[in-house]
């Protein structure tokens, strides 16, 4: 025991100072989770500031931006394995494990946001799948397709981990690896399929189709998220490698990879970009006059308009940065870029659920506030905290990226 | 073949384990576990069955006695059936009858008083210590310090007043309510005949929010509308009475009087209506006043509106002036019910006639009664006796004085001093300074009228007045005036009435509260108005021991633990108060708060709207530390005729 | 987004399939692998069995709730020898409401407290000794069949249900099995499962909605 | 029910409230919560998370008006029964959207919500445009002995679950099998009152059968005072609301609200 305790210290206290702190930072976090966890899961949800009015908070942001952003890893191996983009091949284990670690929280945040965790087997034994091919309720969709698209990633998952030293010189393993490996291509399509499906009925198919409110109801909602997916996934996907690099202060991947996926990300958002003011002039014009509501009033309270504005600048700073050789080449503006394009899509989620539940359902009402207790905070940045060790983990001790290795050998060879 | 070493060991190993679990999943067990968890978990709780039947009881909440079915699940009474002619009070009743707080044996105080701190006696116990208190107070020769709150006229108040006064003691008395503020200004109780009215003026009384018999008269509201029947309201804020009534007259805050006034004016001088009243001359001397154009000043209201208003009244046929502001909770000046009554006899309503209690007869008192009886002055009322009377026993029967009255803190030092006996099913303010908090059943575990109780009484409560019959019993001299065995055997003696005496128009009572009311009004250092409105269900503050009171509520009354004031928007605006701020209410008395700050157009400018009902210190866990009481801070000026601070007006300033 | 068609034909091809199928065929051949196959399959199989066999046991102890068995009941002689319908017994009260287990009061009804303990005389009220041990109002027997809670069920409406052609829609034996005709009084069913309610409602074309029997 | 099921129902319950006679005085709210097991938490007055089936709105006019112009009035609201736009195949905005089918619409058009099956999703919650499903945010207490007078017709729900009105529907289902018992076994000659409409003092409250035309409700439904929440479809021509329904965006409550008063229909417009 005091073994373990020692050479925990003797660990701890090799890394520089910035680390140390953000380690204490990230790991008193974790406990809160814990903590916390514990409190919402044994004496419900009456600690958080969801309402009867707003019945969805900071959680279901959290669920969606990570589906968002954790979609970009079906984009950038559906581009990887069937278009053949082999450059991204040095950022694919990250992308798999980001995927991987977003859908699982997904799942975490999910359990902490229904009333009746030990219930959430329900939607696999009943559920609301209609008469019809497609099931009648899109959180069922959700539910089955993040089930199937989380094995898949596990799948996608295995021969990363495989490659650790101690693993790869188990000879069953190492074939197990080496072939999961070149099946990936299967997986990837799967995936995309999979991921097509939950990406537009989390994202906006599950709120699109609720046409008692004027501020969600549009039919296109479900194809606007995939696209928002692919767009804010892929920046997301560039930028944690890229501070990944910062933090190692090594170079992860060629840059070709790095601009490779950013030109993908920045054309991504120029449809995007069209998309989202195709729906936001159709909105004003065709869907929110049906409920006698006018756009812009919509736009009240709290949170305002603003949402709308931060979402559609960033999305233009991403269609600038990432798209112009110019910038994009410099390592600055990349950087900007992809934060622009994940806060683009970050706010497009605030906007589908700050916004949407602050607005009145009865002229009498006013705009309503939240505002999450310490709870809330707590367990969605304990979960991000936990994501951020566990990649923390894998990028110190997993062949994670293959260009590190590569270099290495040369190193090595040298 | 190889051996099996290690390795394969945990290969086996490995393949039983994944068999177990895939052949546990399988199985279904984990599911069924897992329901199972869920149910014991969450404490799923199932209601017991059994046969159902509906039982006829009577609803003895307020003092109108409705009749109501009771729907029976085996020995549980699970819902109050009211049909259609019910009222909010009423359906609250089983949770006043299975009330988690319901004191089922006699509480003995122990520690300092107004903690609420009690240990459980014996019923013999207590009323042998109660009886030889009162025995010890009558051998001391001061019987006329021995007094009695009552809550309302009822079986056990009549019983309880009798033993008093045999006693020889003249100090019982009842909270204000609309019976006894008129009993004191206009000599009797008003019974108004609201099915046959054809048009109705109501003067600050919200009839629809508890006022008098509300089940029925929401149902004669019904009527009216079908018969479209005029319903006027005056008053200072838009109530709920206000807004259902077909015109609301919006007035200044307590001037309600000055349009009586105004009405009675034109009435008499253009209508040439009178009445023949021994003082109606002097009366009428000083409404001429008055005038319609002089009540607009006073009032706000257009001369025109009130000149509409006298004629309406007196073109209809059976018209009646209702006075008594407040729901349930109700206070008036004497003037202002005798102005209002006024208007009824000068348009010779038919709808209103006068009505007196009567006690059972056959009292046998002690023989040393009469001599104190004569010698101690009755008060007028019940905030008269609380201000300038001191006592060394108390009785309470269901009453809750201390948080009811203006005088409440006084008299919370008073009871502190003295020896306190509270009879009621749950302990409220006042029964926290109490010595003996007896336990008394609630209306659906008594014998009434209707026949037998519904329910079986909880253990270790009985009838309020079998309590008092006990404790008389063993009180030296009462035995031969109280013979009776139970409660039971006096169902068919209590609750008579019989025709009123003579109405006086009292001139001068008029003249001095007219006086008093516009210095009030005219105070420049409070600038704004108190304004009590009642919350539905909550009513004067009883109704918030029961916790389905507060899924009525709004946010425009009560709101995550703060209570909120409703002020006109320009009024905020000139004192600098926005929405939702906290704010503190003062008065000459004192202070209250914090409540919040609600704008709203739907009061009156320079008026403060505060709900009445919350602020109890002690009355169960559910209405406990909920809001502020502005009775703390109300006007006190105690009216000489019903003996109760009146809240004619209350000036304040907000901070 | 530039696609590769090179690459797009190498996959038309599954050569990457093709090349990992061959590969992976020819591991499986190996005697490695085989071992280990046979080492963790036959536990896996055995286990599986006896987990779901020793589960479900549990379960079924567990849903039925451990009906204690008061007293022995022959429900063979009474129907078969008396002609007792079911309703004899297990009536209904006056408003609906089904009995369910009789109380003595009904036994004695036709049992006699004081009566000979064997007579010739069919129609003579025998003495029965256990009637002794009891009160009229007890009910020595308890339910074996379980409806579970939170569901709202009428008896009545059920067994007067009839076709178009005036048979009945439901016999008791329907859920609680050929009850009637046991000689014995042990468990027939635990806890009725919906799937059982449900499978007849669709059978006899009934509304499936959950209202019908949920509040 | 288990009853004969095959001449379908022909029920489609539906309530009208007319505000001209509502006092607010909240009966309907109490006898609802003592009706259907309402749970009683520790702070009921923390509004947004209350448990009440049928909410007494207060509304008020001072948006439009100023002193002494304004009305007050109140609107008792409970769950609005949606039916979509196809009274044949009702889809209300709430049923679709439940991952469990722990919500269904009844054959008498009542929306239900079997609590016992809800996982606490909220989806329903967030989907319904009149905050008519309510959340148990805390655990429901019934302390000692309020256990007593809990209703066995209604299941008790648990923490973590969404409960609605469903208009006293287990009543109906005790009045056809008094029914039953009298020899009568056409359920569609049965007829109920909910919890709220017998309470009622005034008889704001109207309950009844909107597809029998005699029915007071289905003739109050009719009435030119009469209008639904929030949504003026009805005010609007019927090629246009034709045009409306084409786009499935209006739920088509079953509850109708009668008012004399301008003012509350110009206050159900948003402004």
């Amino acid at each position: 025991m005091k073994k373990i305790i020692d050479y925990l210290k003797n660990e701890f206290n090799s890394y520089s100072k910035n680390i140390r702190i953000t380690l204490m930072v990230l790991f008193a976090l974790v406990a809160g989770f814990l903590i916390f966890g514990i409190q919402i899961l044994f004496w419900g949800l009456g600690y958080t500031d969801m309402n009867n009015n707003f019945a969805m908070g900071i959680w279901i942001i959290g669920d969606l931006g990570l589906v968002a952003l954790g979609g970009g890893a079906f984009f950038t191996g559906f581009i990887l394995y069937i278009f053949r983009n082999d450059k991204l091949e040095p950022l694919i284990n990250s992308t798999v494990l980001l995927g991987f670690m977003c859908y699982l929280f997904t799942f975490i945040l999910l359990v902490f946001d229904i009333g009746q965790p030990l219930r959430a087997w329900f939607g696999y034994t009943y559920p609301n799948w209609g008469s019809h091919l497609m099931p009648q309720s899109m959180l069922t969709e959700v539910v089955w397709c993040l089930t199937l698209y989380f094995c898949v990633l596990c799948v996608e998952l295995i021969p990363i981990a495989l490659k650790h030293k101690i693993l790869d010189s188990i000879p069953v393993l190492h074939y197990i690896g080496h072939y999961l490996h070149k099946l990936m291509w299967i997986m990837a399509a799967v995936g995309t399929f999979l991921s097509f499906f939950h990406q537009g009925s989390l994202g906006g198919g599950m709120w699109g189709v609720l046409y008692g409110k004027p501020t969600w109801f549009r039919p296109h909602y479900f194809f606007l998220a995939i696209v928002a997916a692919t767009a804010g996934g892929t920046s997301f996907m560039l930028l944690i490698p890229k501070i990944a690099e910062k933090v190692m202060k090594k170079k992860v991947a060629p840059a070709e990879s790095f601009q490779s996926l950013a030109k993908i990300s920045g054309i991504m958002f120029i449809a995007y970009t069209i998309f989202r003011i195709y729906d936001i002039v159709v909105m004003s014009v065709k869907y929110v006059p049906l409920a006698d509501r006018s756009f812009i009033d919509l736009w009240g309270g709290f949170f305002g308009i603003w949402l709308l504005v931060v979402e559609l600048a960033c999305c233009a700073g991403a269609i600038v940065l990432l798209n112009l050789k110019k910038f994009r080449e410099q390592e600055k503006f990349l950087f900007y870029g992809v934060i622009c394009g994940v806060v683009a899509v970050v706010f497009s989620k605030f906007d589908a659920v700050l916004h949407g539940f602050s607005v009145p359902n009865f002229p009498w009402k006013g705009f309503t506030g939240y505002f999450p207790t310490i709870q809330e905070w707590v367990v969605m940045l304990g979960s991000f905290a936990t994501m951020a060790l566990i990649y923390m983990w894998f990028a110190k001790y997993m062949p994670f990226f293959p260009h590190l290795e590569k270099e290495k050998h040369k190193e090595g060879g040298n | 073949m190889k051996k099996i070493d290690r390795k394969d060991f945990l290969k086996i190993a490995g393949g039983a384990i994944a068999g177990s679990a895939v052949g546990t999943v399988f199985s279904g067990a984990p599911f069924i576990s897992l329901q199972w968890l869920v149910e014991w978990t969450q404490d799923q709780h199932v209601p017991s069955s059994g046969l159902e039947k509906y039982l006829k009881g009577v609803c003895e909440i307020c003092p109108n006695k409705c009749s109501i079915s009771v729907r029976m699940i085996g020995e549980r009474a699970v819902k109050v059936e009211t049909s259609n002619s019910g009222c909010p009070f009423g359906q609250t009743s089983l949770q006043m009858l299975y009330h988690p707080d319901r004191i089922t044996t006699p509480l003995k105080n122990t520690g300092s008083k107004g903690r609420a701190k009690f240990t459980p006696v014996t019923w013999d116990e207590a009323i042998k210590d109660i009886s030889s208190k009162i025995n010890g107070i009558i051998k001391s020769g001061k019987n006329d310090r021995i007094a009695s709150i009552n809550k309302e006229r009822n079986l056990s108040s009549e019983l309880l007043d009798r033993m008093v006064n045999s006693i020889g003691s003249n100090h019982s008395y009842y909270e204000p309510t609309l019976d006894t503020l008129t009993a004191g200004a206009v000599g009797g109780m008003l019974d108004y005949n609201f099915d046959d009215a054809d048009f109705i003026l109501s003067f600050g009384a919200r009839l629809l929010e508890g006022w008098g018999d509300s089940a029925s008269i929401s149902k004669s509201f019904s009527r009216w509308k079908e018969r479209k029947v005029k319903f006027i309201q005056v008053d200072s804020v838009c109530t709920r009475t206000a807004s259902a009534a077909d015109e609301w007259v919006p007035i200044k805050p307590g001037t309600e009087i000055f349009v009586a006034l105004g009405i009675a004016n034109h009435l008499i001088k253009k209508k040439g209506m009178g009445s023949g009243a021994a003082d109606f001359g002097a009366w009428s001397a000083i409404a001429g006043e008055y005038t319609p154009e002089a009540a607009s000043r006073l009032t706000g209201v257009p001369a025109k509106k009130i000149e509409e208003l006298a004629d309406a009244l007196s073109r209809a046929k059976s018209p009646v002036a209702v006075a008594g502001k407040g729901g349930k909770a109700i206070s008036s000046s004497s003037a202002e019910i005798i102005a209002v009554y006024g208007l009824n006899t000068i348009v010779k309503s038919r709808s209103v006639t006068t009505k007196q209690n009567v006690n059972f007869a056959g009292a046998a008192p002690i023989q040393t009664a009469a001599k104190f009886l004569a010698e101690s002055k009755k008060c007028a009322g019940f905030d008269e006796f609380v201000k300038t009377k001191n006592f060394d026993m108390l009785i309470v029967n269901g009453a809750d004085p201390v948080y009811k009255s203006v005088y409440g803190k006084e008299l919370a030092a008073k009871l502190e001093k003295s020896f306190v006996v509270a009879i009621m099913p749950l302990v409220n303010d006042t029964a926290a300074y109490a010595d003996y908090v007896l336990p008394s059943i609630t209306s659906f575990e008594s014998k009434t009228a209707a026949g037998d109780p519904v329910v079986k009484p909880v253990d270790g409560a009985i009838h309020a007045g079998d309590a008092v019959l006990r404790i008389a019993k063993m009180v030296e001299g009462l035995q031969q005036s109280f013979q009776w065995k139970s409660y039971t055997d006096l169902i068919a003696l209590t609750g008579k009435t019989a025709g009123a005496a003579g109405f006086s128009f009292k001139g001068d009572i008029l003249k001095k509260q007219l006086a008093d009311l516009k210095k009030a009004l005219g105070d420049a250092n409070y600038s704004l108005s108190l304004v009590p409105i009642e919350a539905p269900v909550v009513g004067d503050g009883d109704g918030l021991a029961f916790p389905y009171a507060m899924k009525v509520l709004g946010s425009e009354t009560f709101s995550s633990g703060k209570l909120y004031v409703q002020i006109n928007r320009e009024t905020a605006k000139k004192h600098g108060i926005c929405n939702n701020e906290s704010l503190k209410i003062i008065t000459e008395k004192g202070k209250v708060g914090s409540v919040k700050a609600l704008l709203t157009d739907s009061v009156s400018p320079d008026t403060v709207a505060v709900p009445m009902g919350f602020g109890h210190k002690f009355y169960t866990r559910y209405a406990e530390d909920k809001g502020v009481n502005p009775r703390e801070i109300m006007n006190d000026k105690i009216d000489p005729l019903t003996g109760t601070a009146s809240w004619l007006v209350t000036r304040v300033k907000l901070s | 987004m530039i696609i590769n068609y090179n690459n797009l034909q190498l996959i038309l091809n599954c050569y990457s399939f093709e090349f990992c199928l061959k590969n992976t065929f020819k591991e499986i051949r190996s005697k490695l692998v085989k071992r280990s196959i046979v080492l963790i399959t036959i536990p896996f199989i055995v286990f599986t069995y006896i987990s779901f066999i020793l589960f479900q046991k549990a379960c079924d102890y567990g849903m039925n709730l451990q009906a204690k068995k008061m007293e022995p009941f022959n429900h063979k002689t009474h129907t078969e020898k008396y002609g007792a319908t079911c309703e004899t017994c297990h009536g209904y009260d006056e408003n609906g409401r089904f009995k369910g287990i009789p109380t003595i009061a009904e036994c004695t009804s036709c049992h006699d407290r004081k009566g000979p303990a064997t007579s010739k005389d069919p129609a003579q009220p025998l003495k029965k000794p256990f009637l002794a041990k009891h009160k009229d109002t007890d009910k020595p027997w308890e339910s074996f069949a379980r409806q579970p809670d939170l569901v709202y069920f009428s008896h009545k409406v059920v067994m007067t249900a009839k076709f178009e052609d005036g048979r009945l829609k439901s016999r008791c034996g329907s859920c609680h099995g050929e009850k009637g005709m046991s000689t014995s009084n042990d468990k027939i069913k635990g806890k009725m499962l919906m799937g059982q309610c449900e499978d007849c409602h669709t059978a006899l074309n009934l509304s499936n909605k959950c209202a019908v029997c949920h509040d | 029910m288990m009853k004969d099921m095959e001449n379908k129902m022909k029920r489609r319950w539906g309530m009208a409230i007319d505000l001209d006679k509502c006092t607010g005085c909240g009966e309907c709210a109490v006898s609802c919560a003592q009706e259907n097991n309402l749970p009683i938490f520790e702070d009921d007055s923390d509004i947004p998370k209350k448990m009440t089936y049928l909410d007494v709105m207060r509304i008020t006019n001072d948006r439009d008006a100023k002193f002494p112009d304004v009305k007050v009035a109140f609107i008792p609201k409970m769950c609005q029964q949606c039916e979509g736009n196809d009274p044949k195949n009702p889809q209300p905005p709430c049923v679709s959207v439940c991952p469990v089918v722990a919500t269904d619409t009844g054959d008498d058009g009542v929306v239900s919500q079997i609590w016992s099956r809800c996982i606490g999703c909220r989806y329903c919650q967030v989907s319904c445009p009149y905050e008519a499903r309510v959340f148990n945010w805390w655990k429901p207490k019934y302390e000692g002995s309020f256990k007593k007078s809990l209703n066995p017709d209604v299941s008790i729900a648990s923490r973590g679950t969404i409960q609605k009105c469903t208009f006293c529907s287990h009543i109906w289902k005790k009045e056809r099998d008094k029914a039953v018992m009298k020899g009568e076994l056409d359920i569609n000659a049965v007829l109920y009152t909910p919890a709220c409409v017998s309470a009622c003092p005034t008889g704001a409250m109207v309950f009844g059968d909107l597809n029998d035309p005699k029915s007071e409700v289905s003739r109050l439904a009719r009435d030119n005072r009469a209008f639904r929440l929030v949504h003026t479809i009805d005010q609007k021509k019927p090629d246009e609301q034709k045009k409306f329904r084409a786009i499935k965006n209006f739920p088509n409550p079953k509850v109708y609200y009668l008012s004399s008063k301008q003012w509350i229909r110009d206050l159900m417009r948003f402004k």
